[in-house]
This record gives structure tokens, C-alpha cells and sequence, in this order.
């Protein structure tokens, strides 16, 4: 195997350029063999190498008094008081998905929680940011349900609880559906482990499942635009077994109450590969490993399948010198294999031997970090002007809002998501404050008063229309979330979507999406300490839209002033917070009543934004506010009816008079930011209202609370119940169940 | 008519629950079990049609629905 | 009163289970790994839920076998208090403490949502503080709820008054509608003829604390202990 | 030496994931699958003893862990 001649051929299935092979052996001084020419190829993967993204990511505001790790390690970590850490990242399975939805969200989610738990973290929570196709084609059907169940499947067998997400459907995503996970995980700050194979002499540790030839390529073949072909790229898929996941998370946090480890890592994309090279590159040092001892699964496997197989619920573990007998010990309490397969060494050189020769001898620093790093071009898509184009005058104002609003409460995208986390067990542990189906979700952190709320967000259509407006709504609608929650937005983990980064008109969406996530990010002081890019999100040219995701974690410093977003009492008051403008470019309005995707999206202020914040928080943390909602796609109509129905088993409606200054679909659906619906009970009104004229938040008292029916001026006069209806039943009917 | 359908998986994949069955059966004593996969085994009762449409009819369904083909490989037999 | 929590590989609600015992009734409670041959100076065993072995083969089956088992029989046998939540109760039903299975639910799906019940009969250890006919709301989680037993095996458990929680609308009528996984009689919780065995599929320790938004639950561990 | 476990439903006792399996098949077109029953197939590879000892020992196996006798039967061959 080894003895595989190097060809043009060769190098180019191992999807590396002519200028990057050159590279290969400039660094080398030599050809490389089989082993190593797999190891660069992975090494150098968009996936692992990030060769494009690079030059934006440094971009992001990373620091911040509570930011204990940034970017850089397997999760970042915020600190939170009492000695406590929050780690938490997001990041992509999008193409395994595709290929086989139950195994690749599974093992997406697998993949997810060994970034967090490798830090010494317990995961307490999952999310989760979903997109498809329209449900009307049985195809994208098909990967909901493998997609939910499969995130299902893992996350419930693992005991963490999913406590949020989102989900879209848009036809641009009908090739390339997108499953991003995140995972919140707690540590004791002085407890947290990191990736380094520090300390020359100490033995490397595996553990966990045995290696497989399972999606061998896998870390290329994400990194590789979707061919007519693909299909035939099947058998790279893994199979993820939480159950043995949930033992290794116990064995490993047993472990990591001693003082064995040196450092840990995953065994995520490339494998055996990346964990170890990763490791030596942080800590300056090198590996020797010796590959016979891996435990194997299947027979006959060669250096080339074991470097670079991507067999699921693996770790790598350097120990302290001496502790590797007690190691084995914990694990193989857990039924684990835990088996010393190479030394730390101090020449910088990862040396791999099997049946006695060395298969492989490469240089740590240069593969790690050396990868090429590109500076693509980039240029605004020739269609851009015309897309953001949008004259009003050819828009008609619906005759019947009623219908309109029953339209949208029964578009997918807008509608109850229930029937998908009602199959995430979001409640095991216990700490879940507020359930999925209000705004952020909240857990509690026993052991104190805390509480944590976390959201993942992206409006991807406003990143379409205009990528750097649409990377700051999705900002600032994360933070939204939290505020509505009663938390404190703290911080982000994003992952970042996009299609082929060859293509300037996709490096520009990135760039300039990128660019608004930063502004966004700096001006809410909610640093960037981790996240995941995955780019060739296309099929046959066709790109999905710019999406970059944002999970954000918030701090409640006493959860019982947590908050949800649907009414509460008979005679509260409802105001809104904000000013309403006449903008429905990009809103799901417009799509769904006059099919169109078009315009400039809603503009975003983000002073405006702050304030209204600030403002919501204070109220809540005050305990005068009783519901608060922000609104988002469908704009202040759908925010309003999802306030009446929303409480579990409770249902109440309201009468609200707007001030109509601007067009009334406008008023009723436009999507415009910074707002936010939130009651208080008549004897507050007063002191809310100072506090928002504090924070200069626009205040509006709009409306009571009461009744059984949702009526809007003289435009809206609908049943609870029937809306309700609409929204409920939106998606279990499209999927015939 | 009656259908058998035997599905199982791919050879080098994984299989989480052979693993665990094995593992089990090896621990309450029966160490002669030295690897265990487990498929599914479908039954189909077939209304009456002619032998080689009914197999042209179950070699879909098998493909369509009853395996996963990423993963899994199928068999039939008609009875 | 002393708690033991019986922690099988995959139980995942086992820290749950510890945490009401300690924290919320403050009783003592103490984690015996699956692979224990002895366990003494228990009052109350708790099989918690989780996936066991991860659920692979059937819920519960692999876990029957774990050592721990034969003490958990001999402990109910003396009259020790047994309880199973969820895995727990899928993991006697295999072993042979409580009768019937519990089989894949009807939509075939994991269901995660508080659901009514009602309470069945009260002349019992585990729901003593409930009153009879009592329609309480509790969380169920799982994908193997949907309780079977063959026609006999059902009439004793009915006549023996067995049956101790069934699902039932708010107002306490046992539907169709009401039956979250195609349970026979919307069975969610039985106990043994003894009385000192139960299975529950709902789960009492996800609904006894203020902060969580609902307390039901926690009369059903203070019933234990009232009972002892 | 190969063992071959078939597990199935019991006759009268629900079936809900064949039933799905059956209702799938019917709404994309399969009319003539009538009913279908789903149960397990299970492949154990077991060392070389006498087959009467492997068949002694299977059908414990079958009888502790690999059906629930409550509402499965099995049989098995052995290769
Ligand atoms: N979009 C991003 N923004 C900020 N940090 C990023 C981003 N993408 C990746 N990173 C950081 O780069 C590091 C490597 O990420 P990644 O390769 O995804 O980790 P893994 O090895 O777990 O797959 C991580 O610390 C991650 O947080
Ligand atoms: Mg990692």
C-alpha cells in the first residue's frame, strides 16, 4: 500500500491542487507515500485547514472579561462566577445528513458533545439549527424525520436534554440541507482540559470504540461539492453509538477527576489523524505511535484506513507518565478499551510505525498550521442590485389580513415546531426552566441561582438579500431571544454555511456576512469563542443561501427571573417595545402571500437594538414584566397570535389598536428588528414605562389581554383556537402523520 | 403469497446492537458466541399476482423503504 | 430513610433520581453500580431511566442481567420498596418482577410532554398522599411506553388492583385521545401483586420542584416515605 | 458455524411498526402488500463446537436474551 505510486491522478483524488501538492513537497523535501499524501489531504481539507475562511474568522471579537477560551480550542469557555465555566460550540454535519439523515444528525450530535466533554465539561444541553427544502416533496420529508429522529436518537440515549434550535424550509436547501448542533456544557474552571500532547516521554492513551474503516474521507468529502455522482459515496457514512458515547462521557469525566491527563482530544473529522496531529502542534511537540496496537474492528486494516477512518465515540489521551495502567483501569470499568499507542517525543515529528516500519514521518507544525491559506477573490454577484430591488407601488395590499395571517401561521418555517422536539427529551436533568417553544430555552444551574438561556439563530434570506445586514439580524435577533428570556446575552458560537468558496460571489457573501457578525457581535459585547465553516454547500452549482448561524448563550444571575413569551393574565397590558417601519423585503410575507424572495432586508439599528434590549432585561429582571416576545418572521401579527396560544394548555387572547402611519401589511407582517411584544400587569405600567424612556426604548402601550379572540384594529378578528389550528397542525399535516 | 425479507447490514459497518448482544451473551456465560449482527427479517403477504412481478414488486419495495441501502444489504425470498 | 440508586450502563436518569432524594426531600441516597453482588442497608431501591445498554436488542432486556439484578429480586422478594421510572419499569417487566411488556409506542416515535394521569388506587406505598382519582400532570419520555400483556395476564392485574396510574384527559376521563403510546387500559404504572414493586412510565422526579413549574411529582416520593 | 435467529411478533399481538411499514408501502403504490409483519434476524458467528451442543445452546440463548417470549417466538438454524 504504501508502495502506491504517487500520480497526478492519485494526488488529485485526494482532492489537492497542483500549487498544494507542490507545497507537499516542498515541505517534505520529498515525495510523500500513500499514508502521507492521506494525512495532507485531510490535514488540508477546507473542513480541517479552514484555508478559506481564515482570513475572515480573525475578523470576529473574540475577547472579553468573561471569555476564559476563545477560538482556537476544541469549544470556547465564558466564565459565569462561583468557579464555574460555560463551554459550548456549534458545528456542522450538513452532507453525511444528506446522504443518510439518522446516522449523519446522530453522529453530528455525537461529534458535537465530544468537543464539549474533551474540555472536562459535563454537556447539560443540546440545540440544534435545521434547514430543508419544502415539505411538499416527499424527499425532503424523508430527511426531516431521519434527521429529527436521529438527533433524537443520540441526544436522548446520551441523557443531555435538546432544549432549542430552529428550523427553516426553503427550496435552496432541497440539495443541502443543513444540520448544525450545538452543545452547553458546565466545568469547574480550575478542571478544564485541553489538546495538548505536552511532556516528552508521556504515553498517548486511545479510547473508547475501536476503529472501523468507517467514512474514511469523510473530512474531504465535506469539504467537496455535491457531484451528480455522490450518491456512490455512500459507504464513507459512520454509524454513531450513543450508548457508548454515554459511557465514554462517564469514563472520561472519572478520569479527568484525577490528575492523569495531560491533555485530551476528540476524534472528530479525520480521525487518528487530526486528534493527534492537533495535539502535537499546540504543544510544540511530536508523536511517535505505533498503529498495531489501535484497536482494531475489522480485520486487514491498513496505516492508510487507521489514520484516517472516522469511527465514532474515540478519544485521544496523553497521561501523565506512570498512570497509564489506572487509566486503563477507569475505562475498562466503563467495558472501554484504553490502550497506550504511541509516546510524546520532542523532534516536532509525527512518527507512525506498523508491523515494525515506520509508514509515515511528517513534519507536526507545517501540516497543522502550514496549510495553504487563500485570500479568495471576491466579488458582489452581478444579480445583487436586481435582488434587493423591490418598488412597493407593485406589491397589492391583501383584502382579507385574516387569511393572511392564517397563511403564515400555517407556513412551515413560521409554524409550531412541536412535532419535532416533543422527540428530543428536553427535560431529562432536570434543569429545564423554560421548555422549547418560547423564546431562548433556560436550565437552571443547580448548585447556585443561575440559569443559562441559549438559542441558535439566522434569518438566511435576509443574508441572501444583503449578507452583511442579514449576519447582524442574526446577531442581535440571538441576543433577542435571550433578553425575551430574561438572560444576558454573554457570548457566540457560530457555524457558518455558505456554497463554493472558488466562486467570488460566495466569497463575497462570506466576507461581507462575516463582517456584519462582528459589528454585530462587538457593538452587544458578545465575543465570538468558537464555531465551525462549512463551505460547498451546493449542488450542481447551486449554492443554499448564505447561512450563518449563531447559538448564543446568556447569563440569568437568578433564574427565577427566567421569562416566556406567551400572555399570561386577563387586563394585562401589552406594549411594544420598538418602532414598526415599512419593510417587507425579505419577510416570509412576502414569500408566502406574493412569492417573492426580493428587497433590502429590515434594516437593523443597533443602538436602537440595545436599547430595546436593555430595556426588556431591566423590566424583566425587575419582575414587572410578565411575557415578552420578539418578533421575527411574520412579523408583529404572528408575534402577537403566537402570545395567545403558545402557554401549554392555555390559550387567551387580546385586543390591540396600532397607530397605522405606514402601509398595513407593513404594520401587520413587515419584519422589522428591535422590537419586542411584552405585558405587565396594569399597576406596572407606570415604572416599566420609565425604565424603558431610561434606556431611550421606544415604548407603545398597543393592547390588553383578554377575550378569546386575537383583534387588530379593524384588519384582525380571528378565534384563538382557529390560529392555533393553523399553526399547530402546519407541519404534521404536510408530513401526513 | 408471503414475502421474507432479510435485511442486514453492510459488511464494516458498525453494528451498535450486535456489539452489545454479543457483549451480553458473552457475559452471562456463552463465550462460544463470537460475533452477533443483527437485521431485520420482514415478513410481506403478498396478494395474488403473477411470481415475477411480485418479485420486480418486492426488489423495489426493498429498495424504496425496507432498506437502507447506505447501509444495509436485502434478500428476499417468495413463497 | 436511605435510597438506592441503581445506576446500569446508559441510565441516564439517575442523577435525577439522587437529586429529589437529597436535595429535595433531603433524605440519604447513595448510586450502586450495576455490577454490585451485595447490597445492603437500603430502604428504597430506585431503577431510574436511561437507556440501558441503549435500549439495543429491547428496553430493559440486557440490563436484566446485570449482577445487580439478582440482589434487586431477593430485596424485592423480602418486601424491600422497588421502584422503576421508565427504563427502570422497562428493565422489571424483563426481569420478571412486574408482569407484561412494554413495547415500541404506537407512532413509533420518542414522546417528550407532560401528560395527565390518574391515580388508581392510594391504599399503596407510592401514593398514599394522592387521592384516589386523582388526575395529576407528569412528564413521559420514551419510545417504549406502550404497555402489553396477554388477556389473562390483564384481568389479574385488573382485579388485583394493580393497575396504579392510567393516562386520562384533564378532567380525568381514560381516552383514546388520552393514550399517548397505544397502552391496553392507557396503562402507565403497575405494581407487583405484593404491592412493594412498581413501574411507572411517567417521571415523578421531573416534577417535584417549584422551579421546574410543577410539584406533582413530589408527593410520589414523599408517599414513600411517609410509608416507612 | 453459523446460527440464524428469526424473532417474530406473536400472532394477535400488535405490530404498530409493520402496520407504519404497510401504510408506507400502500401510499407510494404498493397496493398488493396486504400486510406486513416486522421482526429481527439475528446472525451469530459461533466457535466450533458439536452442532447438538450449538443447538442446545442457541436455543438458550434465544429463550434469556434474544426473544421475549411474552410476545415473540423464534426459531433458528444452524450453518
Ligand atoms: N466560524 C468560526 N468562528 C470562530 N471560531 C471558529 C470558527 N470556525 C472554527 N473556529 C474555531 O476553530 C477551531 C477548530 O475548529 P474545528 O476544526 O471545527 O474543531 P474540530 O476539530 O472539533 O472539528 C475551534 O476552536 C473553533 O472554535
Ligand atoms: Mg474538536
Amino acid at each position: 500500500m504504501t508502495d502506491t505510486k504517487i500520480t497526478k491522478e492519485v494526488v488529485a483524488s485526494h482532492g489537492l491542487s497542483v500549487e498544494e501538492y507542490q507545497k507537499v513537497l516542498e515541505i517534505l523535501g520529498r515525495e510523500p507515500n500513500l499514508v502521507e499524501l492521506g494525512i495532507f489531504s485531510v490535514m488540508w481539507s477546507e473542513h480541517c485547514s479552514y484555508k478559506s475562511s481564515k482570513v475572515y474568522l480573525k475578523n470576529f471579537p473574540t475577547t472579553a472579561q468573561w471569555v476564559i477560551q476563545g477560538p482556537g480550542e476544541n469549544a470556547g469557555v465564558i466564565y459565569i462566577g462561583e468557579g464555574i465555566g460555560v463551554v459550548f460550540k456549534m458545528e456542522s454535519h450538513n452532507h453525511p445528513s444528506f446522504i443518510e439523515p439518522y446516522q449523519g444528525a446522530a453522529t453530528g450530535v455525537g461529534g458535537i458533545l465530544r468537543d464539549i466533554f474533551t474540555m472536562g465539561a459535563r454537556p447539560v444541553a443540546n440545540l440544534n439549527s435545521l434547514r430543508f427544502g419544502s415539505l411538499e416533496e416527499p424527499k425532503q420529508r424523508y430527511l426531516l424525520n431521519g434527521v429529527v429522529a436521529g438527533i433524537a436518537g443520540y441526544g436522548n440515549c446520551m441523557g443531555i436534554p435538546t432544549v432549542g434550535g430552529e428550523v427553516y424550509f426553503n427550496d435552496c436547501y432541497k440539495g443541502n440541507i443543513l444540520v448544525n448542533a450545538m452543545t452547553v456544557g458546565l466545568v469547574r474552571v480550575d478542571k478544564i482540559f485541553k489538546g495538548n500532547a505536552s511532556g516528552i516521554g508521556n504515553p498517548v492513551v486511545y479510547v473508547g470504540s475501536k476503529t472501523g474503516r468507517d467514512g474514511i474521507h469523510g473530512a474531504t468529502m465535506a469539504s467537496a461539492e455535491f457531484g451528480e455522482g455522490s450518491e456512490e459515496k455512500r459507504p464513507t457514512v459512520q454509524v454513531g453509538d450513543p450508548f457508548t458515547e454515554k459511557l465514554l462521557l462517564e469514563a472520561c469525566l472519572e478520569v479527568f477527576k484525577t490528575d492523569y491527563v495531560v491533555g485530551i482530544q476528540d476524534m472528530g473529522a479525520a480521525g487518528l489523524t487530526s486528534s493527534s496531529f492537533e495535539m502535537a502542534s499546540r504543544a510544540g511537540t511530536g508523536i511517535e505511535m505505533v498503529l498495531d496496537d489501535v484497536p482494531m474492528r475489522e480485520e486487514g486494516m491498513t496505516p492508510y484506513e487507521i489514520m484516517l477512518s472516522e469511527s465514532q465515540e474515540r478519544m485521544l489521551l496523553v497521561a501523565r507518565e506512570g498512570t497509564e495502567e489506572k487509566i486503563v483501569e477507569i475505562f475498562k470499568k466503563w467495558d472501554l478499551d484504553a490502550v497506550v499507542v504511541g509516546r510524546v517525543t520532542d523532534d516536532g515529528f509525527m512518527r507512525i510505525k506498523m508491523h515494525g516500519q515506520t509508514v509515515a514521518e511528517l513534519p507536526v507544525k507545517p501540516l497543522a498550521d502550514g496549510a495553504p491559506l487563500y485570500n479568495r477573490p471576491v466579488k458582489r454577484p452581478e444579480y445583487q442590485t436586481e435582488l434587493q430591488t423591490l418598488d412597493l407601488k407593485t406589491i397589492k395590499e391583501p383584502v382579507d389580513y385574516n387569511d393572511v395571517l392564517l397563511k403564515l401561521l400555517d407556513s412551515p418555517t413560521i409554524a409550531s415546531k412541536r412535532w419535532i422536539y416533543r422527540q428530543y427529551d428536553h427535560m431529562v436533568r432536570t434543569n429545564t426552566v423554560v421548555l422549547p417553544g418560547s423564546d431562548a430555552a433556560v436550565i437552571r444551574v443547580k448548585g447556585t441561582t443561575k440559569g443559562l438561556a441559549m438559542t441558535t439563530d439566522c434569518n438566511s434570506r435576509y443574508c441572501y438579500l444583503d449578507p452583511y445586514t442579514g449576519g447582524m439580524i442574526a446577531v442581535a435577533e440571538a441576543a433577542r431571544n435571550i433578553v425575551c428570556s430574561g438572560g444576558k446575552p454573554m457570548a457566540v458560537t457560530d457555524c457558518l454555511n455558505f456554497g463554493n468558496p472558488e466562486k467570488p460571489e460566495i466569497m463575497w457573501q462570506f466576507q461581507q456576512a462575516t463582517l456584519g457578525l462582528s459589528k454585530a457581535c462587538s457593538t452587544l459585547d458578545t465575543p465570538v469563542i468558537g464555531g465551525n465553516v462549512s463551505l460547498y454547500n451546493e449542488t450542481q452549482g447551486v449554492a443554499i443561501h448564505p447561512t450563518p448561524t449563531v447559538g448564543m448563550v446568556g447569563l440569568l444571575d437568578d433564574v427565577a427571573h427566567h421569562c416566556t413569551s406567551w400572555f399570561k393574565n386577563d387586563g394585562d397590558v401589552i406594549i411594544l417595545l420598538g418602532l414598526n417601519r415599512e419593510e417587507i423585503g425579505g419577510s416570509e410575507y412576502l414569500k408566502v402571500i406574493h412569492a417573492l424572495e426580493k428587497g433590502m432586508p429590515p434594516s437593523l439599528d443597533l443602538t436602537l437594538e440595545k436599547a430595546v434590549q436593555d430595556s426588556c432585561l431591566e423590566g424583566i429582571q425587575k419582575g414587572l414584566i410578565k411575557s415578552a416576545h420578539d418578533c421575527s418572521e411574520g412579523g408583529l401579527a404572528v408575534s402577537l397570535a403566537e402570545c395567545c396560544f403558545t402557554a401549554e394548555g392555555h390559550r387567551i387572547g387580546a385586543r390591540i389598536e396600532l397607530p397605522v402611519d405606514i402601509r398595513k401589511d407593513a404594520l401587520l407582517f413587515g419584519e422589522s428588528q428591535s422590537r419586542i411584544v411584552v405585558t405587565v400587569s396594569e399597576t406596572d405600567l407606570q415604572e416599566f414605562k420609565g425604565i424603558a424612556e431610561n434606556c431611550k426604548a421606544p415604548v407603545t402601550v398597543i393592547g390588553r389581554v383578554g377575550g378569546e379572540r386575537l383583534s387588530i384594529n379593524d384588519l384582525i378578528e380571528l378565534p384563538v383556537q382557529e390560529m392555533e389550528k393553523a399553526w399547530s397542525e402546519a407541519i404534521p399535516r404536510r408530513l401526513g402523520v | 403469497m408471503i414475502a421474507k425479507v432479510y435485511v442486514t447490514l453492510k459488511k464494516g459497518v458498525l453494528d451498535p446492537q450486535g456489539k452489545a448482544v454479543q457483549h451480553s451473551l458473552e457475559s452471562i456465560g456463552y463465550k462460544e458466541a463470537e460475533d452477533v449482527r443483527i437485521g431485520k427479517f420482514i415478513e410481506i403477504k403478498l396478494a395474488d399476482i403473477p411470481k415475477p412481478d411480485a418479485e420486480k414488486k418486492v426488489k423495489e419495495m426493498c429498495e424504496k423503504l425496507l432498506a437502507n441501502t447506505v447501509i444495509e444489504n436485502y434478500r428476499f425470498e417468495i413463497l | 430513610m436511605k435510597f438506592g440508586i441503581v445506576v446500569f450502563p446508559g441510565s441516564n436518569c439517575d442523577h435525577d433520581c439522587y437529586h429529589v432524594v437529597k436535595n429535595v426531600l433531603g433524605q440519604e441516597a447513595e448510586y450502586i453500580w450495576h455490577k454490585e453482588t451485595q447490597i445492603n442497608g437500603f430502604d428504597c431501591l430506585i431503577l431510574p431511566g436511561g437507556f440501558s445498554y441503549g435500549d439495543y436488542l429491547r428496553t430493559g432486556a440486557i440490563a436484566m442481567f446485570s449482577p445487580v439484578m439478582k440482589e434487586v429480586k431477593e430485596f424485592a422478594d423480602e418486601g424491600g420498596l422497588v421502584i422503576g421510572i421508565c427504563n427502570g419499569f422497562q428493565i422489571l417487566v424483563e426481569a420478571g418482577l412486574l408482569p407484561g411488556v412494554l413495547m415500541r409506542n404506537k407512532d413509533l416515535k420518542f414522546i417528550c410532554e407532560n401528560r395527565y394521569i390518574r391515580v388508581e388506587s392510594n391504599d399503596f406505598p407510592f401514593t398514599r398522599l394522592y387521592k384516589k382519582g386523582e388526575v395529576v400532570r407528569m412528564p413521559i419520555a420514551h419510545a417504549d411506553g406502550n404497555y402489553f400483556a396477554d388477556d389473562e395476564t390483564l384481568k389479574r392485574i385488573q382485579d388485583n388492583g394493580q393497575i396504579i396510574f392510567r393516562y386520562c384527559d384533564a378532567d380525568g376521563n381514560i381516552t383514546e385521545n388520552a393514550n399517548p403510546n397505544g397502552s391496553l387500559l392507557n396503562i402507565a404504572g403497575i405494581c407487583n401483586e405484593k404491592r412493594n414493586v412498581l413501574g411507572i412510565m411517567p417521571h415523578p422526579e421531573r416534577c417535584a420542584e417549584d422551579i421546574l413549574g410543577n410539584v406533582d411529582g413530589k408527593r410520589f416520593f414523599e408517599s414513600v416515605l411517609s410509608s416507612f
